[in-house]
């Protein structure tokens, strides 16, 4: 087809979220010139409202499947549903460095602002339904993800990670445009629908441009979701920076990369799954062993978490390389979990942050059972949700994997998820020992130290939730998630069909 | 009504864990709140019993599911929540109740550090069990089998003994191990027995469309796997040893003598029924580890100097009898090992318990060569520990030799030549449980020790598990003549005729 | 017309280029160049195969990129002019705190 | 009342007086415990006697009654009734048990007295009568190795009754374990004879044996070896015979009992009991009448050079019941059962007159350290004569005419069946000796000096040792008590010593070859069935074998005397002559040094190595093998995550070339 001319039809309604995103860009971004005392909170609060409109708006254009601009992007249940996560892993992120020594150096709007941005730029990639708008979202989601690492500015391993994640990044990003260029190339279209054409007319077996096209996309998008062996930038990013960006780009990131890998795989070409499936399975073999593997004996839990993303994002590519309804519907069931589960681990890890001088080390959670049960329950329960335990979201969400497999006929690859889970255990029981079963670390009168203390800290004690009362409450909230969805998963596994229906129909 | 006895223990353990109070006194208060509910609990289950139809001794064809409650839970995976109770569960639920009531009065007697937790992570305990064993679902089972392993988990890492951190975490990846393959298969199972239509986990329904032969046989080693584990059985037995050491007295009578029934309980319940092909392509694979298992578990047994141990490797080879009675696929041997799980459970319940108090006696050790002649002014407690003793080492005349002769029964009509060796371990076992019973009790005093008899509070736990051990050996036709009729589920026409 | 393999042939050059400075030099700052090198053999295959194609979407495609690019470049810079701020080497090898 | 009820009624009384006497062992003053487990067994024998005129009332071809409580176990393809089964022979092993267990009863309530287990003792005694009933009125095999496993733990508990002694300790776990293994062995012929008959009463699987086997099939064979285990463990036949000499650890009145005259017995009950299956299998019965023969010579053997005053009545026991069982086994039924009882009464006096001598000597059981009792002890010394005579087989007395009758039918039987005939004269020779053996050692000669103390009226008190190993002892392993004066005092001991005595030298003429058969007469309708019903011993052999047997005993009377009273030290000589046989026999035949090297030892060891090596290296190296590859893998990681970022994007940049390489190479 030839570029259209007349201007483009747009869809205004289907769009709404996306314009209230920018206009919260914005408008915060003016807030943040505001100097006073109330400013942090004022710019939060209006970053709050955004998503909140967004988060609205999103449920209302819920359910009607349609596409705007032209077939550039596509406001359906798969976007709309993983939107929701976006925005409630954004909201998350604010309210943890509403209080957070290591974001404070930023001029306050500009921090919230980037992170609306970074949120615009998922939202566009989970609709986008073309090479152009893929790329576009990509780079809107990582470039203020780059600053918001490097924020921390006085302390070298911010600074280290958000450099790191930016030539690593951009290296995953030159590589997918390349791949998305030969995409072009050969099938002549940059949108889904005719490469879909083009890949199921002439198949991709004898068209080495398409399928270096494809290899070079795929690196470029497992690369965003840590997949081994693009994994690598994870853990060192994750740790050094400042921890509400981390929990964001844990959980965000991940699901805005799996939005745009379903629908590429999924929708654009797949056609021509037969040919790719087997790399894929690959790719998440390597990604479970590996990520398992590497989070065993971490003593920073950030850099634990950040494994066993590795590992969790090998799982959810199981769902990935069916090529199935049912696969994709586990897979944004999982999502969905993860975001729970992971909220919980984080939020815990940033209390201990400012209540110890130990930062992230798992000896600032020594002993909290008895100490501080209100942070001890929420991390045991996410711990043994990503551990994959019955009675939590975890486990209907491993259930709902290996479902996938077994009918997409990857039974082998379901085994290997259980097999990851069983080295999983070694490093997720470890933090609940370290909980429950050690004394706790003697009570610190915390100071700020690199880790980023917290000025306002107070003695570990037996006063529970006494400091931070925000983070704890995100905490329990989200593990009260996990383990109620972990009991009735309908309600989401519900959304999970619909976005499923959006794609396959 | 099965669900209210399920989940009862753990409304209860919520009620201890939130009861007002402070300090160990609060404590105390959480032990006997949880302590009412386990007895409610134990209360139920006799009532479950006592309106439990048998049928007409196994004439009638009819699976005797009963108190069936059925809720499509997952639509979306085809989990349905169904809960029911046959002859095959009826006293597996009644052994965990009783057993549950008796270790949570144990420890209401008792000061716990932590014991709001304690209580609650017990109770939780007792409901995942429950739930287990009333289970019709295939994923609800694994969901409860799983869950299980969460309480034991803190129970002995939290308020077990030394090196309990290491002991529970062997113990969790060991059982994990087995358990998540399990789930694997599980999975697998509904899938493919739907043969691309509506998926339904329910068992009924997977008994319906049995699967393919190949494709049962590497499910039904998966589920053997973590059966085995659980059990445990000879060469997965790693965790017992640590495990048994650290765990606290009243977790350790209900992991032994509950726990381990499960592993059991799901061969009869999961495995052969579902996977009769393979129960009969890998019988004899099973029936030699179940050998091994009696042989090992008793040359281990009267080589030790812990009690506990003795105790914990005579377990194994107990249930290595009732894997050989199971996989005996025969009906007077699947009948002999439904029996012998409820008689295990009786007497290794007791005997750790006793075990306790003779550490207490002997300066807290439970090393035999510590103990001896502690019978000299404890003439109850002897006594108690003699039948139990003699039970446990399957005295003709007590239930678990009416349990073992159905077993051999079963064995030597299937394969003579196994239940020719496991009579040697009928002997094993008087060897090494006269071997506990003399060496504790008899001899000159041990230096260090001092004979005292047992306490009230001691008698009110034990006794009632003694006169339950003396009604059944007089008349163990009860049990036997209500697990009838879950026989014929348990082995599928298509065993009976390959056999 | 020139045979669309020379354009490709260019751009895959100017890419490994891109690819080799990356692996090899340690200066952010050249490290940042050769990021814009890689970016840029991408648009020239897009340019290139719009060509072919005759339609405009690679153009439009390579338009996009270079904004991209630009602001990827000002992200960069600044987090230099701040590890230099901070007394941090200009090297990123030396960058190397988190590891393990 | 039907025999059946009264055979519920024998069961009754003893289980009633033992869990009486349990329940209250603390209320229980003096002698209470004592009197009421007498009359409990009192009961049980008026039970019996209730039992032998209700059947002797009924037709002789209706004289087997069976009568159940409840199903035991019923399910499919076993079904096991709570039944008894009440025939001429569960009626005379009831009145030989109950009669000989009232007498040691009441001679117990005088000798335990101020043992600080009296009620313990007696509980134990009453259930061990309980359990000897159970078995023989078991009307299935079920309920007969309930039984059989009964009285073995009631002999085991009675063995280590003084359980604060090693040696007690050490023989108690020696004879339960034994007995066991024959449980074992009877438990495997049960449910083979359930697989083949698909029937456990005894009169079905005696009613069917016949069609499902063939005469001497391996099965049936197997069968009857089997139980031969069972009945051999119990019975002290070789080579399951060790238990029974260290079994005198129990308190003398128990190995009176349990170990001379009721629980020992058993094998032979068995073998009478399962005669039809027996005749199915004569090489199965041929191969227990040897053993039988070979154990009573092997016992008479070792009965000459032992000096444990017990033991030497232990080995005669074994040799005695090598009769009794060569007897069941050549068929002769009634002889064997005429020879059980006529054995109960002299055994049983002939171990309360030691049980009275060693309390004489405050413990001690060393016949070298005893002489010269007679004047002491006028009246034990009466009563020990009068069981040596019977024992010896002395012409007129009760064992004369048991023991021959055995041998007779032997000779009847003819061609190889003589071989048991020689052996068993032989034995007979033997008996005589070490029987009077035992008689000139202790009572004649020169009084030692608690003999002396005695006579001048007060009990030697020596310290409380262990009379095996002689080491010191604390006075609560109870006998001898502090306040110990039994000795020929008691009237309760001296009327039962009293009664066996002359029932031990009459008792014989109810049997006399062809004159009175009152025991054949009386046991015929069980033995009906029987191929050798109507095999009796022809006057002429009865006459020879009596004549043979009188000789033998009088000769081998005459050679103790000449030997010990005579020519004093000749058995000095003797040992010295023929050391190497000396220690042999002293040795016992080495039999528990084997099994110690054979069984004992290995199993231990195995033991040891499985926990020490196997658990450690196999089971656990398992887990440990897997951790290590998995820590290996983790450093593995952790280097490739060098913290270099070009390090990084080469991964990157690798992975992406593989990549794509897959995709070109895979779609050709």
């Amino acid at each position: 087809m030839t570029a259209a001319l007349h201007a483009p039809h747009i869809d205004y309604a289907g769009l709404s979220p996306l314009l209230a995103l920018s206009g919260g860009v914005c408008v915060t971004l003016l807030l943040g010139l505001a100097r006073g005392p109330g400013t942090r909170m004022l710019v939060t609060a209006s970053a709050l409202l955004t998503l909140a409109a967004a988060t609205t708006l999103a449920a209302w254009q819920f359910g009607e499947n349609k596409s705007l601009v032209e077939g550039a992007l596509r406001a359906d249940d798969l976007a709309l549903s993983l939107d929701f996560v976006f925005y409630a892993a954004a909201a998350c992120a604010l309210i943890l460095s509403l209080r957070d020594p290591g974001t404070s150096h930023a001029s306050l709007g500009d921090y919230s602002a980037l992170l609306l941005t970074s949120v615009t730029g998922m939202t566009v990639l989970a609709g986008a339904t073309n090479l152009v708008t893929l790329f576009l979202g990509i780079e809107l989601l990582s470039i203020p993800l780059y600053v918001m690492c490097a924020v921390d500015l006085h302390r070298r391993t911010s600074l280290e990670s958000g450099l790191k994640y930016l030539v690593i990044g951009s290296v995953g990003s030159a590589t997918l445009l390349y791949g998305l260029a030969f995409i072009y190339g050969a099938t002549g279209s940059t949108d889904f629908g005719p490469i879909a054409h083009a890949v199921g007319r002439s198949g991709i077996a004898h068209d080495p441009l398409l399928l270096t096209g494809i290899a070079l996309a795929a690196a470029g998008l497992a690369f965003k979701a840590s997949v081994a062996p693009f994994h690598q930038w994870t853990p060192d990013v994750y740790q050094g920076a400042p921890t509400p960006v981390t929990a964001f780009m844990a959980v965000a990131t991940k699901a805005a990369a799996f939005a745009i890998i379903l629908r590429f795989f999924d929708v654009a070409i797949h056609p021509a799954k037969g040919d790719w499936d087997v790399a894929l399975a690959a790719l998440a073999v390597a990604s479970i062993a590996i990520g398992n593997i590497g989070a065993i004996g971490q003593d920073s839990m950030k850099r634990l978490l950040a494994y066993s993303g590795v590992a969790q994002a090998g799982y959810m590519l199981a769902g990935v390389v069916v090529g199935t309804s049912l696969g994709l519907k586990s897979v944004v069931f999982y999502l969905f979990v993860y975001l729970l589960m992971n909220v919980a681990a984080f939020a815990v890890v940033i209390a201990r942050e400012r209540e110890t001088v130990l930062g992230d080390d798992i000896e600032a959670v020594r002993g909290i059972g008895a100490s501080r049960p209100a942070l001890a329950w929420p991390l045991t329960i996410s711990m043994l949700a990503l551990a994959g335990f019955p009675g939590t979201a975890g486990f209907i969400g491993k259930f709902f994997l290996i479902e996938a497999t077994v009918q997409g006929d990857f039974t082998w690859l379901g085994v290997v998820i259980v097999i990851g889970s069983m080295l999983s255990l070694a490093y997720y029981l470890r933090v609940v020992a370290a909980v429950w079963m050690q004394p706790g670390a003697e009570p610190v009168r915390a100071t700020p130290v690199m880790a980023g203390g917290s000025a306002e800290a107070s003695p570990t004690g037996p006063r529970a939730g006494g400091v931070q009362l925000e983070v704890v409450a995100i905490a329990v909230i989200a593990a009260a998630a996990v383990v109620a969805f972990g009991i009735i998963p309908s309600p989401l596994l519900d959304v999970a069909s619909d976005a499923a229906r959006a794609v396959f129909g | 009504m099965l669900s209210i006895l399920i989940f009862l223990p753990l409304a209860g353990g919520i009620a201890a864990a939130l009861w007002p109070g402070s300090g160990e006194h609060g404590g105390r208060r959480a032990g006997y709140v949880s302590l009412l509910f386990a007895m409610t609990t134990l209360g139920f289950a006799i009532g479950l019993i006592l309106d439990f139809d048998a049928g007409f001794g196994g004439i009638s064809n009819v699976t005797g599911l009963q108190h069936v409650t059925d809720v499509n839970w997952i639509p979306q995976l085809g989990i349905h929540y169904k809960i029911g109770v046959d002859g095959l569960s009826l006293f597996m639920i009644a052994l965990t109740t009783l057993l549950w009531a008796g270790a949570t009065a144990w420890s209401s007697f008792r000061e716990w550090p932590k014991a709001r937790n304690y209580y609650l992570m017990l109770a939780l305990g007792e409901t995942a069990v429950l739930g287990a064993f009333c289970a019709q679902d295939l994923a609800l089972f694994v969901l409860f089998f799983d869950l299980m392993l969460v309480p034991f988990y803190f129970l002995i890492g939290i308020w077990g003994g030394e090196r309990r951190v290491e002991a529970t975490t062997k113990f969790v990846i060991y059982t994990l191990v087995g358990s998540f393959l399990m789930l694997a298969g599980a999975v697998a199972t509904g899938i493919l027995s739907a043969h691309g239509g509506h998926v339904s986990f329910v068992l009924s329904d997977l008994r319906a469309h049995p699967l393919s032969k190949g494709t049962q046989e590497w499910i039904f080693l998966f589920f053997a796997a973590a059966f085995l584990v659980k059990m445990p059985a000879f060469p997965l037995h790693g965790w017992l040893p640590d495990a048994y050491r650290a765990a606290p007295t009243p977790v350790l009578v209900v992991l032994s003598g509950v726990l381990s029934k499960v592993g059991a309980y799901g061969f009869l319940r999961i495995a052969l029924p579902i996977y009769p092909d393979a129960a009969v392509q890998f019988q004899e694979l099973l029936l030699v580890i179940a050998l091994v298992s009696i042989l090992y578990g008793s040359v281990m047994a009267f080589s030790q100097n812990s009690a506990t141990l003795v105790v914990a490797y005579s377990s194994i080879a107990q249930l290595g009898f009732i894997t050989l009675g199971i996989f005996s696929l025969r009906p007077e041997g699947a009948q002999g090992a439904i029996l012998q799980m409820v008689n295990h459970g009786l007497v290794v319940a007791p005997l750790f318990f006793i075990i306790a108090l003779l550490a207490a006696r002997a300066g807290g050790t439970d090393d035999l060569r510590r103990m001896g002649g502690l019978a000299f002014r404890a003439p109850v407690l002897a006594a108690l520990f003699l039948i139990v003793a003699l039970a446990t080492l399957a005295m003709p005349g007590s239930a678990n030799f009416a349990a073992e002769f159905l077993i051999l029964n079963g064995v030597l009509k299937a394969k003579i030549v196994y239940a020719i060796v496991a009579g040697a371990g009928v002997v094993f076992a008087a060897v090494y449980m006269i071997r506990l019973f003399q060496r504790s009790m008899h001899n000159p005093l041990a230096r260090g020790a001092e004979s005292r008899d047992m306490t009230l509070t001691d008698g009110v736990v034990l006794v009632p598990v003694v006169l339950v051990i003396l009604a059944l050996a007089l008349y163990p036709q009860f049990v036997l003549h209500r697990s009838q009729n879950a026989i014929n589920t348990s082995l599928p026409r298509e065993i009976l005729i390959i056999r | 017309m020139m045979d669309i393999a020379w354009y490709l042939v260019l751009s895959a050059f100017i890419f490994c280029i891109g690819v080799a400075g990356v692996l090899t030099r340690r200066s952010p700052l050249v490290i940042l160049i050769c990021l814009e090198l890689m970016l840029n053999a991408g648009n020239l295959a897009l340019v290139a195969f719009s060509k072919m194609t005759g339609n405009g979407d690679g153009q439009i495609f390579a338009l996009i990129v270079m904004i991209v690019a630009a602001a990827e470049v000002v992200v960069g810079l600044g987090v230099i002019v701040a590890m230099f701020r901070n007394r941090l080497p200009m090297d990123v090898d030396q960058m190397d705190e988190l590891h393990g | 009342m039907t025999a059946t009820a009264f055979g519920w009624l024998v069961l009754a009384f003893p289980l009633a007086g033992s869990i009486t006497i349990a329940l209250g062992f603390r209320q229980w003053r003096g002698r209470t415990a004592g009197w009421i487990g007498s009359g409990a067994i009192g009961l049980a024998f008026a039970s019996s006697i209730g039992a032998l005129i209700a059947l002797q009332s009924r037709s002789p071809s209706q004289r087997a009654l069976t009568s159940s409580l409840w199903n035991y176990i019923a399910t499919e393809g076993v079904n096991v009734k709570l039944g008894i089964l009440v025939d001429p022979l569960a009626v005379f092993m009831c009145l030989v048990v109950s009669g000989v267990s009232f007498l040691i009863h009441v001679y117990s309530v005088a000798y335990m007295d101020s043992d600080r287990g009296y009620s313990r003792y007696f509980s134990y005694l009453n259930f061990f009568v309980f359990s000897m009933l159970l078995l023989v009125l078991a009307g299935n095999f079920f309920l007969l190795i309930v039984g059989w496993a009964f009285v073995g733990f009631a002999s085991y508990a009675l063995i280590s009754f003084w359980y604060r002694r090693r040696t007690a300790v050490r023989a108690g776990i020696k004879a339960f374990v034994i007995n066991v293994v024959g449980d074992v062995g009877l438990v495997i012929a049960a449910i083979l004879i359930q697989r083949d008959t698909g029937a456990l009463d005894f009169p079905a699987v005696f009613a069917r044996a016949g069609s499902v086997w063939h005469h001497n099939e391996w099965v049936i064979v197997a069968i009857c070896l089997l139980i031969l285990v069972g009945a051999f463990a119990k019975s002290a036949q070789i080579p399951l015979h060790t238990w029974l000499p260290d079994a005198m650890e129990g308190p003398t009145p128990v190995s009176a009992l349990i170990h001379a005259a009721t629980m020992v017995t058993a094998g032979v009950y068995l073998i009478a009991r399962t005669h039809p299956l027996f005749e199915l299998a004569p090489t199965a019965a041929d191969i227990s009448a040897a053993i039988g023969a070979l154990t009573l010579f092997f016992a008479g053997t070792v009965a000459l050079v032992v000096t444990d005053l017990k033991r030497v009545i232990a080995y005669s026991t074994i040799s005695q019941i090598g009769y009794m069982v060569m007897g069941v086994s050549i068929a002769a039924y009634s002889a064997g059962m005429f020879h059980l009882m006529t054995h109960a009464f002299f055994k049983a006096l002939m171990f309360m007159a030691a049980g009275s001598v060693i309390a004489a000597m405050a413990g001690t059981q060393d016949m070298d350290r005893m002489s010269g009792m007679r004047r002491a002890m006028p009246f034990t010394s009466v009563a020990f004569v009068a069981a040596a005579l019977a024992l010896a087989a002395f012409p007129g007395t009760s064992g004369y005419f048991s023991k021959d009758d055995i041998l007779a039918f032997a000779a009847e039987r003819g061609s190889g069946y003589w071989i048991l005939y020689v052996v068993g004269t032989v034995g007979a020779l033997m008996t005589a000796i070490y029987a009077f053996r035992m008689i000139f050692r202790v009572f004649a000669g020169e009084p030692n000096e608690e003999a002396r103390e005695l006579e001048h009226g007060h009990l030697a008190h020596a310290e409380p040792v262990n009379p095996l190993t002689g080491e010191p002892e604390d006075t609560d392993v109870g006998f001898p008590g502090p306040e110990h004066h039994i000795a020929e005092r008691e009237a309760a001991m001296r009327a039962p010593m009293t009664l066996l005595a002359v029932l031990s030298i009459v008792a014989g003429v109810i049997q006399i070859p062809h004159v009175t058969d009152v025991v054949t007469d009386f046991l015929a309708p069980t033995f009906a069935d029987s191929r050798f019903a109507d095999v009796e011993p022809s006057v002429g052999l009865s006459v020879l074998t009596l004549a043979l047997g009188a000789l033998m005993s009088l000769s081998g009377i005459a050679i103790a005397y000449l030997v010990w009273v005579r020519r004093p030290g000749t058995s000095a000589q003797l040992v010295a002559r023929f050391r190497r046989t000396h220690d042999f026999l002293i040795h016992k035949w080495y039999f528990d040094e084997a099994y110690d090297l054979l069984v004992v030892r290995p199993m231990t060891r195995l033991g040891q190595a499985a926990s020490r090596t196997f658990e450690r290296v196999v089971i656990d190296g398992v887990s440990q093998g897997a951790a290590m590859v998995v820590r290996a893998g983790n450093s593995l990681v952790r280097v490739a995550q060098s913290g270099i970022v070009r390090y990084y994007a080469l991964a990157l940049m690798t992975g992406v070339t593989a990549l794509a390489l897959y995709f070109l190479i895979a779609a050709k």
